[in-house]
């Protein structure tokens, strides 16, 4: 199993890492069962997101890919950020371990749950735009299979 | 590299000095095949000899009784499977091992389910200790083998080796005990701990990697051949030998065994220190007993952080360690170890483990105890788990 | 030692010291678990992946069919157990291999026998070749595989594999081949030849002893696991990797590979010379195939001698060389193979073999073709034997 | 499988190797298609072995145990040559290898029938006194063990 450059940078020197007091759209995705929990800060003023940041609990790539994900949402509109894939987070980071992939996966779940949020709070139903998200559940008996 | 400080000795080791230059003329000059009748053959063969008996000294066996494998993992899937079907014709279709084996135990045993044996994985108490009054009553007259780990690989424990093995030889049970991290860390005695069948690779103690040795009793039923093949170790394990391998493997593990007490005392030292400061930090958990342990084995648990980001972290610091976090792995499930012994998955997911051996110097145990709780606190400032449980 | 004449390559053959330097910092500072993930384990990985590309192009495979093993022995063990036992629960219970395998495969083949799969062992002409035509005629539906070697270690006989594995493709039957004589001295395309599965071992092509390789092409039943345990190889074959020796067999045979065809040309010619001078004795015959043979393997009977004494005085004359006579091996039957080619059990026993390498010269030869012919004629003069049959 | 100082020297400098034109006690034991014919030449003058010589085809270990046992027998008197055993042509050889013992007791073997051919020759009836003798057998048919 052999880590990217990119994700060897963006494990040691994480973007964005931390919290928002001020965010208006904020999810957690995940479960500590399995070893991962991502949480994203999302502020978002006039439709664009102006400022993000997360907090992950974490293998190198799951801390990696939060901290692509956050730099690849960043000033994008909303509709934009809803088009992320977990495939352009991978290919930003020069690609991921096979049994890795599901921490991109993770990566864009959050972000989805962040917007989920958004809209909650916008007195919007998010599900029709956003679709459902795997809400984070720190007991959950399931498997970790994403 | 100079300053990289290696703590993950129950992985692997670096061949020794000693043992490298007794290993080179083997593969220089020395290149005869030790089946050969001419010179350059018996000279390989007599180095061959040399080393058997090296072994059966460290252990208390007789050098007849020494069998080399290409590994630890083989001796474990010979002795094994080796014996379940030597026994499993006559009746005898049941295994006796424990939760906490190694995979090359657990999944040989795996694979005899699927050959329809049954096997009894017995529990382990919160450090990991198998209790010789459940094999005794987990024995029964189906019973082929027993096999008991010596010391655990992520946690240390030390077994009750020698209590188990007054219990099959009562019971008349063949004893199996999978010694490769016990193997030149430890005294072994065959006889008065009454072991039947003894796996042991020579990488764990500064021998060279790809050779280890089967140790099995005159007079046990003798495991069937499972590597078949031309007349090498007397007709029992096929394929020309390793001969550079088999003559490291015997000096290392002499070399391991002088001075013992000594290293012991020094290697122990160091990793009493390592976990009295390192469980110092909030929430973290010593993992495994406090002092049946192997000398240089430290496993803690930091709540709030994954294990992989910790061991990258640390070797950003050229920290060498490992974890118990399955992530490692690939798998998504924490290391069976240490559910077994009762830690839930996700603190199961932030356990480190230090493996110090006798090349660690106070210095670098100072740095490690330096530079760990950093890395803890780094991981556990973006961890949103910390920050839910720092206040419980 | 220096005047020594190494004249049994397809026993063993030196490391070369392209090799051993591209081996030793892998028994050194680079002692890194390959599974570990910090900088000497990812190293280590690294030097695996490698080494396992440069097997795959020397074949024409994939790196991804490319598994590193203990040795030829483990390869072809695994091969066959392991098709077995992914193909016997489905009905196919029928293995066809040839007379004059090597143990690996024969042995291996008795052990599967006991457990009830029936085997046909394809006779061979008096060159020691096996007819594909045979091949076609022993396929059943019940046929789980198809075990013919490439190149025999005895008498040199090089089969039609190619031909063989066009059968086998067509009857939708696996086709596995020990190439362990092959491997480094003939070329070999898995592709053209329709080849399914693969052994070989580094120590017959100036590679170590101890580490080998199973080709196992994609799409082919996949071999159920031999070595059961850690997740390495790609969970199919555990235990720690014989780092060096992987690196050392990649390097090896690359390096065997480099101008093939000089070395070919050079050391068929000395083969050639010493066919056509050995066999000018009485009574000398040249066992396995005139031209269709492995490059330095020269195989010869002299009748009225035996072969260990042979030997035993050839090394007298620092000639390091091999016999056909089960003598040397503790049996008191000679080789199967030289009985397969239809030799009398007298003559069998007086048999020789000289197989060179690409380290041999001219001069080498010549002093073998000197001194043979005294040692002959030295154990015929006291051969009651020869006194019989001398004049007939 | 290694042989002895004394094998090695006895296998290249054999003793009393070659034929006896004047022997009155000649015996073949062994089997060719085992890899073993020895064949003893004996010189017998007034009860005493007074010459003998060998020739074998075979094994380092045929060879030597030959030469040894003309050695232990010439010299001897018929009734001490008798008593020759296959353990003490071993012992005087520092021992013999598990899988070569066979090859000393070919050797006694090839003196007892060497003894035989004398008492025969003698008009005496040998196998009272020398026991029975398993023939050379150039085509046998069964099996090499002794
Ligand atoms: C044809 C053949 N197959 C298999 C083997 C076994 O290889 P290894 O000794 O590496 O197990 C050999 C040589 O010993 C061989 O010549
Ligand atoms: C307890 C235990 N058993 C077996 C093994 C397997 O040994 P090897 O890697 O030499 O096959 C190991 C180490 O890898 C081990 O720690």
């Amino acid at each position: 199993m052999m880590y990217s450059e990119k994700v060897l940078d963006h494990f040691t020197n994480p973007r964005n890492v931390g919290e928002l007091p001020d965010a208006n759209g904020v999810g957690e995705v995940g479960n500590a069962k399995c070893g991962d929990i991502m949480k994203m800060y999302l502020k978002i003023e006039g439709g664009v997101i102006t400022d993000v940041r997360f907090k992950t609990f974490g293998c190198g790539a799951a801390i990696a890919t939060s901290s692509m994900a956050t730099e690849m949402v960043k000033g994008k509109t909303v509709e934009e950020a809803l088009q992320l894939s977990n495939k352009a987070v991978m290919e930003a980071l020069d690609g991921l371990p096979p049994v890795k992939v599901h921490c991109s996966v993770l990566a864009e779940q959050a972000v989805r749950a962040a917007l989920s949020d958004y809209y909650t709070r916008q007195g919007i139903d998010p599900e029709p735009i956003v679709g459902k998200i795997q809400e984070v559940d720190h007991d959950h008996e399931g498997s970790c299979g994403i | 590299m100079s300053k990289m400080i290696y703590a993950d000795n129950a992985a692997t080791t670096q061949v020794s000095q000693r043992v490298l230059q007794k290993m080179l003329p083997w593969l220089g000059q020395h290149y005869g095949n030790p089946s050969s009748i001419y010179g350059i053959g018996r000279e390989a063969r007599a180095a061959i000899e040399e080393a058997r008996s090296q072994v059966a000294q460290a252990i208390g066996a007789n050098p007849s009784e020494i069998f080399f494998t290409s590994c630890g993992t083989e001796a474990d899937n010979w002795a094994i499977k080796g014996l379940a079907h030597t026994l499993g014709p006559k009746g005898k279709r049941h295994i006796i091992t424990s939760a906490i084996e190694h995979h090359a135990v657990l999944h040989t045993c795996k694979a005899l389910e699927k050959e329809g044996f049954s096997v009894t994985y017995l529990p382990v108490d919160r450090y990991g200790l198998v209790s010789p009054g459940d094999v005794e009553k987990a024995i029964s007259r189906e019973t082929a083998l027993v096999s008991v780990m010596f010391a655990n690989n992520e946690i240390g424990t030390i077994q009750p080796v020698a209590e188990i093995g007054a219990i099959c030889r009562k019971a008349g049970v063949p004893f199996h005990t999978d010694a490769v991290q016990a193997a030149g860390h430890l005294p072994i005695d065959v006889e008065a701990m009454n072991i039947d069948l003894l796996s042991l690779s020579a990488h764990k103690f500064h021998g060279p990697k790809g050779i280890g040795v089967l140790y099995i009793r005159k007079g046990v039923p003798f495991p069937t051949v499972f590597m078949d093949g031309g007349g090498q170790e007397r007709g029992r394990r096929a394929g020309t030998e390793n001969v550079a391998g088999i003559v490291g493997l015997g000096e290392a593990l002499t070399e391991a065994l002088e001075d013992l007490p000594e290293k012991t005392a020094r290697v122990t030292a160091m990793r009493d220190r390592l976990i009295s400061e390192l469980t110092k930090l909030p929430k973290s958990h010593l993992n495994g007993h406090p002092t049946r342990r192997l000398p240089g084995s430290c496993n803690i648990s930091f709540e709030g952080v994954e294990g992989e980001s910790l061991l990258l972290l640390l070797d950003n610091h050229d920290i060498c360690a490992s974890s118990g976090s399955a992530c490692t792995s690939g798998s998504l499930d924490p290391s069976h170890v240490l559910l077994a012994i009762g830690l839930p998955h996700e603190i199961a997911h932030g356990s480190l483990r230090l493996t110090l051996g006798d090349l660690n110097t106070p210095d670098e145990v100072e740095e490690i105890i330096r530079t760990v709780p950093q890395v803890v606190e780094r991981l556990r400032a973006m961890s949103p788990v910390w920050e839910k449980i720092k206040d419980e």
